[in-house]
């Protein structure tokens, strides 16, 4: 059962307030310390000015649509990083497999579902929602939620935001399925429904989420005002789970949400209507395509440029079961045409090692500089890329990594042109997200 | 220039003494090791922005100037993820974490002006480890006993949340031989 | 075979696909990488101690027979880290973990007798993962809406402590087409 | 403050009757799982015989010595290796920077000072001696202690058993120091002690413990039958703290306590009287050693083998301040005569790659099954190793590693000869423990 605690928050500010009542005196106890030492400290007739203890960095407001949170599933925690600067911005810590933050369009914060132990790997299980200030990367709130959230490596759908901004969809299953749902601006636990046999979770619409069912159907849940069950509908099965069941990584594009199958077969579900529309199936893969054996795979293998229509596909050379194989190449579509348009070969994500990405001569004069850069992309085996995502802006950029390096690549998503590698600091990469349209 | 230039130029070095007979192999491996021959020639990182001055510190241009590198001159003493690296400043404390009260001090040359400065290492605090710009110079730490000079110690230790991020180095003052 | 033999040779015959003339760099990587030409032999390992052959199954010294390879006969369908080299078995959990009550179930042929057997892939609990011999085989694997089938769910779910630390691989039937 | 919790023991015990309640049921779980996959199952005529759910290895008893402990700050837990048959015998899950495992000779069991926060990385401290069953390898109990643990990146001397296995002395830094005593008989606090100025703790005695001071003086803490404390002794100076300090990573022969300074002076202790006494300083450099600048250095740069007075120190080549700098070289000496008796050049350690060790081609035909250990050893830039441990028994082993590899190098320790590598699982090697003597 999960305890109430003081919500982080709160206790943070009595923090903040401590360390600006403390660094007046703080400065005093590092002077008789360096007194303890035998130095004479002169505080004048240096060059460089004395300066103050105790600043933390804020992010600049508001955030950038070329900002990506970066999983890592193993160090638990996602980083945050601006990929125009090249540079880390921060981050956030997280529980037991956290998976994905929700990103609301209206308010400066964002929502983490996360599981504790009370002795880290043992113990009391506490769920939890932790409410984040966006720009002071700081917990201020959380809400508690059943200890029966959905632990698995999927890299998304596993907590969705209704389309208003006002209701957290949180996946339970012990195995038996349900939701839990959070007012995220209330800040309070609404309630858990229960839905049997149906898994994991999309917003679709105001007060609407969609769930899949073992069948190959549709879940409809609607809430009402206080975040109850208004209404469940169960659609028609709309693809075989057997023979070709599409996977967990949907994208959304618009009011649809783009699901597509181990064979590549593209399911769209428009969300606009009352109910759920289930479009007829197109396919990623031509005849050529098959007989080559490309097929889709990855652990977060789509993106979709919405404003553009552009949907990318990480795709590889693999018999059956090979839905989970890393990417050798990208595949760009317009969902107008429903054409592909390019095939980008990948660069390899540059090697890390420990958080640090493994490059060298970077400052050696011309050609030597570009060693490394050609080591990587002509000797070294590239591990195949498992996750792509794309900014949603004007100027939109693609990043794409690996689950054996904390390193990203970035290509222009227009022209699909390499532009360059960046280090998270991770030791692999299992999510990317893009939460920031530009304003 | 990163922990891997440092570890490949040590590396590269390495193997030129043990390597008796200058091989096609070990000529090779110097090559993608980096080669001690090569220059180590400190120049901009290609996508970092240019940066002005600060008043009285070397030219941010070159790694004794730049609060990014290991190198920065007042990283003496440091061992530890960099702020500068990890969202915060060689100053300030990265986004959501929370300086540490107490620190170790170290005595570092500014080569700007050849004067000796104290510099003070606060832990930045709150959350995990940031993982990036790890570095570790050691001149004058001294063992855990001793704390005011130890840099093994998790000084997040007076606050609320002790978990380590990273470090920063801040100017407290001029060290003049007493 | 260890995930690297895989990604060595993988990787040596990616770059043999990519490389339009035989330089001598990439044969040399090729000669480093592993070298798609060379035969990958299954020997017995140097440490291991000989083990005796299991009613009904391969030869243990080959990697169909050996509960330490990612290509034992059981595995077809696991995604994680074998019990087998963390402290357990292929049908026991490791040191002061738990066997999850619930989990999800594969279809694996067994090369000695060509039989269809029903493997359940029980997860070890309660403590952190073992970080040895990871593997991943998927064959079946269906998503996490079709749990009986998904080895992307973490099946700790069921007990006291979830966290997750290796799979078993334990034989509950035949399977016979219906 | 700690709250109390249910023994997790006991909470595991439960557990355990509920999976063998279950396991009889959970077959039936399982083959309708199976039948709603569409398959028939039978139950002979199968030539693997059908196996049994639920069972849970337990170690050999006695534990062996060339059993070890290898600690991985960074994952948060320590392995348990078998050097003979280069096998993962299980693994302790630990708290944030946990270091040292403390085990008795007369009891089964080994005792886990940890630090957990109620949310991963922030919120409420807890800090607990776990009491972990030896063979099991599982928590049967803990008790709770002040939440002032001392957090460094020491891989030893935070904390130390009572040479009667009785009491466990954990040092506390906040940055006031002190001793937090605990009965793990009783398994119940018995108390602190202040002891300002003195940091670190080394068993003395049947209830006595040492401590070094910020002057270069012992302080020696005594404890009464009720793990108060009993008396306290501060010594003369015996090394000068700013001049020439003597490492945290001293070691343990029979009676004394070795300290080596950053110059190479062994200092020794002998905690056999009623006080300590501090030996005259011996060096393990001559001219010739120091004109070639080699130095002491590394995580955990010594190890010694009672049985045979041997003392093992990691040596670099490297300027003053370069006590943390990996070795290069193993330098052996003979503590009856002083005098250095063997130089063991250090051989890779071997790359690992998040867990698994980087090798392949083991099972290729000769001499092809050689190609990786001749890689690393004649072209792999080498690391440099960070820890160095010895068995003891009477056919002892030595084992070193590396702050960037989680694989060892084992030798014979008596000869210097290498043996081979074995694979931790860990990301990095922080300490290495050889905890069992033959019985």
């Amino acid at each position: 059962m999960p305890r109430a605690t003081p919500a982080a928050g709160r206790v943070r500010e009595a923090g903040r307030r401590a360390i600006a009542e403390g660094a007046v005196g703080m400065r005093r106890v590092l002077l008789r310390a360096a007194a303890g030492l035998g130095l004479a400290v002169a505080v004048a007739g240096a060059d460089v000015p004395l300066e103050t203890l105790g600043s933390t960095e804020r992010l600049r407001e508001p955030p950038h649509p070329h900002w990506v949170f970066v999983g890592d599933l193993l160090l638990r925690r996602s980083a945050l990083l601006d990929l125009d600067r090249s540079t880390f911005l921060g981050m956030v810590s997280s529980g037991f497999l956290s998976q994905g933050i929700a990103v609301p369009r209206r308010r400066a914060e964002f929502y983490v579902p996360e599981t504790y132990y009370s002795r880290g790997s043992r113990g009391e299980r506490t769920d939890v929602v932790t409410i984040y200030d966006a720009a002071a990367l700081e917990p201020v709130d959380e809400v508690a939620i059943p200890p029966r959230r959905a632990i698995n490596v999927l890299p998304s759908a596993n907590a969705a935001l209704s389309d208003d901004d006002r209701f957290l969809a949180v996946f339970n299953m012990t195995p038996a399925t349900s939701l839990s749902v959070v007012d995220v601006e209330a800040r309070s636990f609404a309630g858990e429904i229960a839905t049997p046999g149906c898994s994991l979770v999309y917003a679709g619409g105001e007060r609407r989420f969609l769930m899949l069912c073992a069948d190959g159907s549709l879940l409809t849940v609607t809430l009402d005002e206080a975040g109850q069950e208004a209404g469940k509908l169960r659609s028609e099965p709309f693809f075989d789970p057997n023979e070709d069941p599409v996977t967990e990584k949907a994208v959304r594009y618009g009011d649809r949400w783009l699901f597509v199958s181990f064979e590549g077969q593209v399911h769209a579900v428009d969300v606009s209507g009352d109910a759920p529309r289930v479009e007829a199936p197109w396919s990623l893969l031509d005849e050529a395509d098959r007989e080559d054996a490309w097929r889709i795979g990855g652990i977060q293998h789509l993106a979709v440029h919405a404003a553009s229509g552009r949907l990318y596909s990480l795709m590889h050379r693999g018999g059956a079961d090979t839905h989970k194989q890393s990417g050798s190449e990208l595949w760009v579509y317009d969902l107008g045409t429903r054409e592909r348009t390019q095939r980008i070969a990948l660069h390899h994500p540059g090697f890390s090692f420990m958080g640090d990405t493994i490059e060298f001569g970077k400052s050696w004069p011309w050609p030597f500089n570009r060693l490394s850069d050609w080591l990587l992309d002509s000797v070294a085996p590239n591990p195949g890329l498992d996750v792509v995502a794309v900014t949603q802006d004007a100027e939109p950029l693609l990043v794409t990594g690996s689950k054996q390096s904390g390193s990203l690549a970035v290509y222009d998503a227009r022209s699909g042109r390499f532009l360059r590698r960046i280090s998270s600091g991770n030791f692999m990469v299992h999510a990317v997200q893009a939460p920031w349209s530009a304003p | 220039m990163s922990r891997f230039d440092l570890w490949f130029a040590q590396s590269a070095r390495a193997l030129a003494r043990r390597t008796s007979r200058r091989s096609f192999l070990s000529r090779l491996a110097t090559l993608i090791l980096g080669g001690s021959a090569l220059p180590l020639l400190p120049v901009a990182r290609a996508a970092a922005q240019p940066r002005a001055p600060a008043p009285g510190e070397p030219d941010p241009a070159t790694p004794a100037g730049d609060p990014e590198s290991c190198e920065y001159w007042r990283h003496c003493a440091i061992d530890g993820f960099l702020a500068s690296c990890c969202g915060g400043t060689h100053t300030s404390c990265p986004p959501g974490t929370e300086m540490s009260l107490v620190t170790w001090l170290g005595t570092c040359r500014n080569p700007a002006d050849g004067k000796d400065y104290v510099i003070s290492y606060n832990d930045c605090c709150g959350k995990d480890l940031c993982g990036r710009c790890f570095c570790q110079r050691n001149e004058g730490d001294k063992p855990v006993y001793y704390p005011s000079k130890s840099n093994d110690i998790n000084w997040c230790m007076g606050r609320e949340g002790v978990i380590y991020n990273s470090t920063v180095a801040i100017v407290v003052g001029v060290a003049t031989e007493s």
